[in-house]
């Protein structure tokens, strides 16, 4: 196997381009891959007009908020925001873009991306505002709406365990996104907060493997963690 | 599960929904007052919660926990899991939902219609945190409770004729339980189904401003037992 | 959590009817769930007129092919069914129907039926005779298939190891269609080769999380291996 | 990998086709001679190899093995696995294939069509296995090198103008290598890529009755070094 480890600079400089559309694990702040945005968010003036993929917009002054407050994101697509109030208010005063998709057919979309699937159809939505303006089938006599998949150029995620191959595990609740957005993207990079060498995982235990993996990157220490 | 001191009118109502939660049931609890549920179950009802960021077998708070502990609820607290307890993907996490193995969902609301109809998720222009999994919770779950406060701080109550508010999904809600009452849908329409002995049908009704029938037979609010 | 044990019998005459559709886990001979097979075998009077969803008709003489030869099946769901020549005459000669789908797309249409999700649309199959009847969408200038999901009434899967409320893990190639089996039926039935006490398997690692499951039962030995 | 003893032809074929494959790809191979390329690749190169039935990083053969072995191919026959591989279910396996994440499938064929058509999964009347995940490969893979004698047991070219066996693929085929010939499709159309040493041009198209161009240069047949 191949070995995919890097520095997070070179992974970034590598893959990440203004005007692209990336893929943010996490729900909540397991899964995030901090110390990748960071770095993004300290390039503001190299990384902008951005749309990101992501469940939510983190809490303010962490994750992508830090891309968010500095203006580098044009979109965002997300299922909840109720934790960061200030970009509630960069949405509402038209600042940023934002699209709300419901959770479940978020990560749908997402795999059907990943997983060469053009669109899936839901009755998700239907008779709410979020049936509004889409394409809609008859089948079996019901009413489906038709949700086509969404592709990003990066994925970026926080695993909890990698091989140098890019073989990845999640702890507990981490895993959330960050599976099926690995496998939705041409390139993929995995902030791993431990590294571990080629064949240390079980390998009926990967949670993502290889195969989808471009970069393994050593996560640091938690920004808002102070350490 | 959750801090916070409980009104003697949310105890009665909690204990009321408890009674609803079935023996080997896979439960959705939604953020707010849905969390206090489990500590009002009887000892021996062996219930499975679900934490649609990723879990099945979620279980008490964690209060050595942190917002960047590794087992977080959908609310972003920390929390422990039993023993039989699995974590997957969103992915898996709705499918539960979606495919029909998710038995009950316990939700908040800002409007119950009579028809069953729920807005819990958005007030247009004060409250946009977005839907989250709420519209699949409220759609697809085998059933919906709504629990709430029987009246709003302006004093009206949670069942309206029409909702005012955008959906969380149409026609979706099977039971909503206050501190006063418990209404069911049947044949597509709430109706009374049980009133609190504290109250008679009238104050069981107030703030409805909408023709609520009752069941024929009403449901005893306390278990024979 | 529930202890769902039970015997293979209790199991078989408590979800089995004739009539139903059975999806049944497996590829070559992983996954597949002999002993349950080889309960419905025996009682062929008892469960006829089934349609059996497998990716594969076995080989003959062991697992669906005993139900095939006796007539209980008056379909099968397949993707290749090369390893049964028996079973390919039978189906040329018209005893028993056959219908075929490409293997990405089956295991698709029955994740779509345990996901909630109504149809998807691909491309699998377009310019050949797989397309042939089939409902077409145009999405962005393509013409995509329609395939609706499937569900079935039970599923049968075999996994190497199960607790006793059902959560399951499969060894190396064995996990194949019986997780997403497992998600798309009313009812399924895990036969484990090891059952264990529920909490011994890791929570990351499981495949099968026990909210699918109905039963779980011990797995005999390999009626074709004489043992 | 598999058991049987080749011809020289195949070898030949073999070697050549071992060319196409560069380092760091994951390639899955079809049931037959496919399967006996890794054999043929430099040490050096570091290859992935994907098997539908579930994993990537499969390894040799396991001589040990049974068909009731934990670890079998799509094939059915017991093998290994190389460190770092992973296993997975039928729909990760695919999602690998549909989503561009296979660089390279290695098939066989019954015939090839000179716009690259791929017919390799049905005889009707005389072999029905069903397509199992070959119109995946043949559709999806990154890449598809068809690998293949050069001529039928009839002395029929597999090359023809149009398949009249039921095709796996339309338009699919990128490289079609022979122990006579490599050809390729380029806009569309397979042309002659390259010729083995011991053939000429004229038997490098023999059986084919079809019109194959040339390519503008010929690639070398062998490596250079």
């Amino acid at each position: 196997m191949l070995d995919r480890v890097t520095t997070v600079e070179n992974a970034v400089a590598g893959y990440v381009r203004s005007g692209q559309t990336l893929m943010v694990g996490g729900f909540g702040r397991g899964g995030v891959p901090f110390t990748t945005l960071h770095l993004i968010a300290n390039h503001a003036d190299k990384y902008r007009d951005l749309t990101l993929i992501k469940n939510d917009a983190n809490e303010p002054g962490i994750g992508i908020d830090l891309l968010l407050k500095q203006g580098q994101v044009k979109k965002l697509i997300a299922t909840h925001i109720g934790l960061n109030p200030e970009f509630i208010r960069q949405m509402n005063d038209g600042e940023v873009e934002c699209e709300l998709i419901p959770q479940g057919i978020f990560a749908e979309k997402i795999r059907a991306g990943g997983a060469g699937i053009p669109a899936i159809m839901t009755d998700i939505g239907l008779g709410t505002e979020v049936a509004q303006g889409k394409a809609t089938y008859e089948l079996d006599g019901k009413t489906l709406l038709i949700e086509p998949c969404m592709r990003g150029d990066v994925a970026l995620v926080c695993a909890d365990i990698a091989d140098k191959a890019g073989n990845a595990w999640w702890c507990g609740s981490n895993r959330n996104m960050c599976v099926v957005m690995g496998t939705a993207c041409k390139r993929v990079i995995v902030e791993a907060k431990q590294i571990v060498e080629t064949g240390r995982l079980k390998a009926e235990d990967i949670h993502l493997p290889s195969v989808f993996v471009d970069a393994v990157v050593p996560a640091g220490p938690l920004p808002h963690r102070g350490n | 599960m959750a801090k916070r001191e409980l009104t003697s009118a949310e105890l009665t109502l909690l204990k009321r929904a408890a009674r609803e939660v079935r023996h080997g049931m896979v439960v959705n609890l939604g953020i707010g007052l849905p969390q206090f549920l489990p500590e009002h179950l009887p000892a021996d009802t062996d219930v499975t919660f679900h934490s649609e960021n990723g879990f099945v077998g979620m279980g008490e708070g964690n209060p050595e926990g942190t917002p960047d502990s590794d087992v977080i609820d959908a609310g972003g607290r920390a929390c422990r899991v039993v023993p039989g307890a699995a974590f997957f993907d969103s992915l898996t996490s709705f499918a539960i939902v979606r495919g029909g193995n998710l038995d009950l969902a316990v939700l908040g609301a800002f409007e119950v219609s009579v028809s069953g109809d729920l807005a819990n998720w958005k007030i247009p222009g004060k409250l946009t945190p977005g839907m989250g999994g709420g519209m699949e919770l409220a759609q697809k779950a085998n059933h919906v409770l709504v629990i709430s406060h029987h009246l709003d701080k302006r004093g009206r109550g949670k069942l309206v004729p029409q909702c005012s508010l955008p959906l969380t999904a149409p026609a979706c809600v099977g039971t909503l339980i206050t501190e006063r009452a418990v209404f069911r849908r049947v044949d597509g329409r709430m109706q009374l189904a049980s009133v609190h002995p504290d109250f008679d049908r009238e104050s069981a009704l107030e703030g409805i401003d909408a023709d609520v029938p009752s069941a024929e037979n009403l449901e005893p609010w306390e278990d024979k037992s």
